[in-house]
């Protein structure tokens, strides 16, 4: 390290310290080919995770308990695209089916714009935080198609629940297909706003681990019982996010 | 609201308001059919504008498009406007004013922005041609400072935009190396925290405060956390060089970020009292961007356009370093493709101008929009020349954190190339002498990379 | 033909023929489309370039996409292809060769003109951006000249097209003064006659050339009627400056066109003849553009901008003025919107000038298509940047005869003022003279305007 | 004229003698916005030009015969403008029901890329042609849809005829959406090219008169007879075109 880098070491090191795409190969100030052919490929690869689905029958059950599958409002994929309104709102058959269930925690695991982070992490997330938030009654899991973050009011609203968690498939980006944002809202009732929700986000393997993830959601669950609200007041240091066991002391 | 209607093309129009009629007169864009506020028809849409054309632009000071007495921002507006200011054009009709646009001189459009409104600068847009939007907001040149001068003509300036999912130290200063390599960094250097808590902001801000004092940098750092965290860093003496925050152009749209008017105040105040600029003072950042106001179900039945100007009334009140429209972040929701983008981009850019804001550019698009690299090449081409602030630098364009793709380092070389633009001029004198642009601008290829690598390297430990 | 596949994304892609690769590696359009050879999906695009991005230059010229036995049109670019001025690229790929293009300088790339065969240069525009294509093409300056010099790197000239749908002379002759006085016309007058007989012909021919004379303009006029008809026309001794033909990449297509190589010959050397040129002897105008082989079912399986490639090499065998892509001229069944006019916009100016060509374009767009003046102004400004030898002046850029929008007189003065272009500078002198433009190529306000335009009126009588 | 020209008069002059758009209003060296909002008006309208359809019964006889109506393979408007081949061949029932007919001369009105000139004028122009060729024997008048040029090529061939007369609707412009071209093609096939067309153009009440325009058809119907093709070799002087009696004398 005492020795100067030369340029093509530097980017070597540069590379490694990070998976953005730096220290490109360049022709004159442009990109070169190869990098510039790498990053068509891996848009037409992320135009198509927006078109993913959950699989027909994707968990059934989580945790040994039966889940409910819900839809929105939006009928397929291209209308939820532009219709980010009707994404928001439960259909009316999922509504009603929701509304003979009870629990204190509503947990909900959504699409969203990429399917891909959720189908294959989503069920060991959520399973991480139900095992975090094992003292609180969890009303049944559910699984929504075509959803939007403010599903989870209405969804919350239906299960007459105290807080909701919604797990959702966050735009897929050039390098990552697979994020899972995780909302959570004390009192979800449709109309909350986003300052009244907390967030945890870019979650998945190579981003923000599913445990470390399920400590943060745990906490901020907790605390906000503790507060008495989330959203912009609910403010958590390092520690307590990453206590996992974090009992609510903001 | 007098009785708005217009004989076009042999059919009838009526308007129910004039918000009505600002949202017929808008290009088509998806946001405003979501909201059920866009014009019917092409016909439609032109009778609007010839409506338009001729209303006097008093009308929109009489008429507020959202009521002053339910909105903090419309009170803003109308509280503070220069009447007097407004002087030349004050007799004229939206159509007028257009005219006398592409007709003036920079100065004299200049002098006119604390008498205008944002409604009367969204009616003026909404009848302007790309071309118009081009050459009107070239004539205009905000210049604002903190540790570099931003906004002179023929310069073009790069928010670093280093991000990182899990916002790792070390992997923020590789891209943030890159990019200074690359020649960007002089608008500021500013990280999206992926993660929400102090801690972590802190630790970027001393790390960012330590590259940047290190290596000698005449730039600014910021972390565009939440204004109520940054207020925190404040008081635990973290070292805040800006403080950013995400604005929107109503009351309730605000309060949906978790934000009003005083927040911004307090916020303002206490980053300003730092004193830590040194050519100027400009202290704060806002993004915007169409759409969100509609998002949060906060817009009144508005056009999505006019509400970003009324956020750029906002951001005026608080003498911004930067003011950055992230004009295609949301999705094709607001904004469907490509063209759509482009048009938003320059009505962003000449209308922020008009009102006085030192106007940047997110060029980017989402992977659920219609749009791909080749329309960000088009439109940074055109905001080039028109003569945008600044523009982002993202490594290789792909942000790794936020999941879509914006400007890279590589493209704002493209640009300031292609046009002879060059960075701030305390920003390239830096590039100059350590090595990285020689005295044309162009990447001289052989930076003295060896001691700026070590010295930022040793910076972070 | 070698064994043409790649694997990509995990999937193995075969391609029947080198014209298979290249029509998928295009950008979508819908003339591709609509001749059942465009890529199915996004990833098999993709596919096509990084296939295309690994063959030698060799392959091309190994592998004609038209059979030589059965077109002249691949006999001419074999038979006159200077292999020696390939030299510093003749070893690379295709990736290879957009690397070298992107960090040459102008002449550099623009020696290897003679050796570069059409699909070599369709090949490389379609791994680049739409960045690449205005860096590139703003390094190559290819100059010609008749009465004034065109495409001077910093000029900007104009094509002035007075249409009429009956041809009268009076009409015309108003809409060419109109021109003249913005400051347009320094390409050439150039007149698409409604009618086809040649009396018509030489009557507009004879007022051109009298308004030209009388007014001392340096500048050449056409009348863009069929080449047989020139021909004609230059047998009667009509005052012909410039002889004008479509043509197309094939020879099937240009047999749809009335014409072949041997007739293009003969009305070139009938032209050069006439010996009407001042500072150049470049007499010959070509009109091309994407879809026109298709169109008449002669386009071999080949994507249409590989074919437009070739019609520019048909178009360097006789040394011409100006060659002018008409874009989106034939409507949206070729090119469907806004973002695929200005794509192959892009590509057929800067493939046309790898080639040697004084390339200008015609930015339009039909009724049909889905486009509007928003993209001619975004086009209009990219392609200004990109160094555009000239573009068209068309009244209000509504043609009253062709059916089309264009450019207009206040386009071409939009475009010259915001990138600081000036007309061809015999042309320039002209304007000043006449107190139309003043010394910074601004109107003036005050031209000698009665003098002028009584004598244009009386150069009718 | 003796007086020197104020600029506002020039104006005024050259509007007077075209009705391009000439003269017009400028802010600095832009549009005005009163042309610049004509303009746009103009081509909302041209739009719209485009979608018009020939009325469900139209020109059921043309001087005092019966039409045949006939159909491209382009069903649908949409179609149609993506499909120029498709426009270019006859719909499989239409092929057969012409088959059954014969004549020298087939004469077709054809909807083109505008119905609107073609809907006013074209039976009147149908009519002037008939009658200024009145010695030769027409087969049945076609009333194309969704139609080409080169439908015509079909049509004659399936009539048997020796020459085909199209008469389509040219593309809208902004300043005229009515608009006729007419195409004259010897010994119609599918396959003729254009060069082995010829073409009069812009035929409409502001373009070219119905008369002159018919005068021009005739003309070059009967010297095609004379001269045994059509195409770039056929020319006509001005004198010869624009002679009613010509009987194709070139
Ligand atoms: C799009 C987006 C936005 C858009 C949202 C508008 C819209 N209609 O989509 C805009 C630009 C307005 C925005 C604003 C802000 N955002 Co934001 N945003 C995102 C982004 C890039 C994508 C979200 C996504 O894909 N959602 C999934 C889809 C399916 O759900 P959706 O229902 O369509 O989207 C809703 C949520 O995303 C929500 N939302 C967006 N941002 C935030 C932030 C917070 C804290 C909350 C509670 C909700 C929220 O708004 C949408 C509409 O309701 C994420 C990063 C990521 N990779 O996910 C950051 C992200 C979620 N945002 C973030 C932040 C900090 C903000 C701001 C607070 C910034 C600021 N200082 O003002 C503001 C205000 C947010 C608020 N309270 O409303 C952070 C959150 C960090 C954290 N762990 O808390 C993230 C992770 C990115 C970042 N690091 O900057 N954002
Ligand atoms: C579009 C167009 C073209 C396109 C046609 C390609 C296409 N796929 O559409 C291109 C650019 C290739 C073209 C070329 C030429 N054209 Co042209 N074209 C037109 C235009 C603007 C519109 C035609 C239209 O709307 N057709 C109606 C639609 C419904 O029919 P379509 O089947 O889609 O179109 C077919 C015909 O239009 C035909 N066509 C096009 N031009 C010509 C010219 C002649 C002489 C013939 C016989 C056929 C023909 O090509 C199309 C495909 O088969 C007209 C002007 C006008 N206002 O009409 C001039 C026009 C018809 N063309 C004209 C000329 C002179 C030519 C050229 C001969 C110029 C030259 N010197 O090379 C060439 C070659 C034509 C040929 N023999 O093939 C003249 C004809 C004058 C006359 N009275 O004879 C016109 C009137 C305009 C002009 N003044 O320049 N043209």
């Amino acid at each position: 390290m005492a020795e100067p880098l030369a340029p093509s070491d530097l980017t070597a090191r540069l590379r490694a310290l990070t998976p953005a795409r730096v220290g490109l190969a360049r022709a004159g100030t442009a990109l070169a080919t190869t990098p510039m052919l790498a990053f068509q490929l891996a848009h037409a690869a992320a135009r198509d995770a927006v078109h993913a689905a959950l699989s027909d029958g994707f968990a059934a059950e989580i945790a040994g308990r039966p889940t409910a599958a819900v839809r929105s409002r939006a009928p397929d994929r291209e209308t939820y695209l532009r219709r980010p309104d009707l994404g928001r709102r439960l259909a009316a058959e999922s509504r009603a089916a929701l509304e003979t269930c009870r629990g204190e925690v509503a947990l909900v695991i959504a699409d969203g714009l990429s399917a891909s982070g959720i189908a294959e992490h989503g069920v060991a997330l959520a399973e991480a935080i139900i095992g975090r938030l094992a003292v609180r009654s969890f009303a049944p899991v559910t699984i929504a198609r075509q959803a939007r973050v403010a599903l989870g009011d209405d969804i919350g609203e239906a299960l007459g629940a105290s807080i909701v968690i919604v797990l959702i498939g966050e735009r897929p980006g050039l390098s990552a297909a697979d994020g899972i944002g995780a909302y959570i809202t004390l009192h979800p009732r449709i109309g909350r706003i986003d300052a009244e929700r907390n967030c945890v986000s870019n979650i998945r393997p190579g981003g923000l681990p599913l445990d470390r993830a399920a400590d943060q959601i745990a906490a901020l669950t907790n605390a906000a019982f503790v507060l008495g609200e989330t959203g912009v007041r609910l403010k958590l240091t390092s520690d307590q996010l990453h206590d996992s066991d974090n009992r609510g002391r903001p | 609201m007098g009785n708005l209607h217009v004989d076009c093309g042999g059919t009838r129009y009526r308007f129910a308001s004039l918000a009505a009629v600002l949202a017929a007169a808008s290009p088509l864009r998806s946001g405003d059919v979501l909201a059920g506020v866009a014009a019917e028809s092409e016909a439609h849409r032109i009778a609007a504008r010839w409506l338009l054309a001729d209303l006097p632009l008093t009308h929109f000071v009489e008429h507020p498009v959202v009521p002053y007495e339910a909105d903090e921002v419309t009170r803003l507006i109308a509280d503070t406007q220069d009447h007097r200011a407004l002087g030349p054009v004050a007799g004229l009709t939206v159509g007028a004013f257009r005219d006398w646009l592409l007709a003036a001189d920079g100065p004299e459009i200049c002098a006119l922005a604390p008498g205008l409104t944002p409604e009367i600068v969204a009616a003026v847009s909404k009848i302007m041609r790309n071309q118009d939007l081009v050459s009107v907001a070239r004539k205009l040149c905000v210049v604002t400072g903190f540790r570099d001068t931003l906004g002179i003509p023929g310069r073009l300036s790069v928010r670093l935009q280093p991000n990182h999912p899990t916002d790792a130290p070390s992997a923020i200063a590789a891209a943030t190396l890159d990019g200074l390599l690359l020649g960007s960094g002089d608008a500021v250097i500013g990280i999206n925290p992926a993660g929400d808590d102090l801690d972590t902001a802190q630790t970027l801000l001393t790390m960012l405060d330590e590259i940047v004092h290190a290596l000698a940098i005449p730039t600014q750092s910021c972390v565009l956390t939440h204004v109520t965290n940054t207020l925190e860093l404040i008081r635990r003496g973290a070292p805040v060089d800006l403080c950013f925050q995400s604005i929107a152009g109503t009351e309730a749209a605000n309060r949906a970020f978790g934000i009003d008017l005083a927040l911004l105040r307090e916020a303002h105040e206490a980053t300003l009292a730092l004193g830590r600029g040194t050519v100027g003072h400009n202290v704060m950042y806002f993004e915007t961007g169409q759409g969100s106001c509609l998002s949060s179900d906060a817009h009144h039945g508005v056009d999505q356009q006019t509400l970003e100007c009324r956020a750029y009334a906002v951001a005026r009140a608080y003498d911004p370093l930067l003011v950055n429209s992230v004009v295609g972040f949301i999705g094709p929701e607001y904004l469907y493709d490509g063209k759509q983008i482009l048009r938003a981009a320059l009505e962003d850019h000449c209308c922020g101008k008009l009102l006085g804001l030192p106007m940047g550019l997110d060029i980017c698009y989402t992977n659920h929009a219609e749009a791909d690299q080749d329309d960000m090449d088009t439109i940074l081409t055109v905001l080039g020349v028109a003569g945008v602030n600044f523009i982002m630098g993202v490594p290789g364009a792909d942000d790794i954190m936020l999941g879509y793709q914006s400007t890279s380092f590589h493209d704002a070389l493209y640009i300031r190339d292609v046009l002879g633009l060059r960075p701030a001029p305390e920003f390239e004198a830096w590039l100059a002498s350590n090595g990285i642009m020689d005295a044309d601008g162009r990447l001289s290829g052989h930076p003295s990379l060896p001691g700026l690598a070590l010295k930022a390297i040793s910076a972070l430990g």
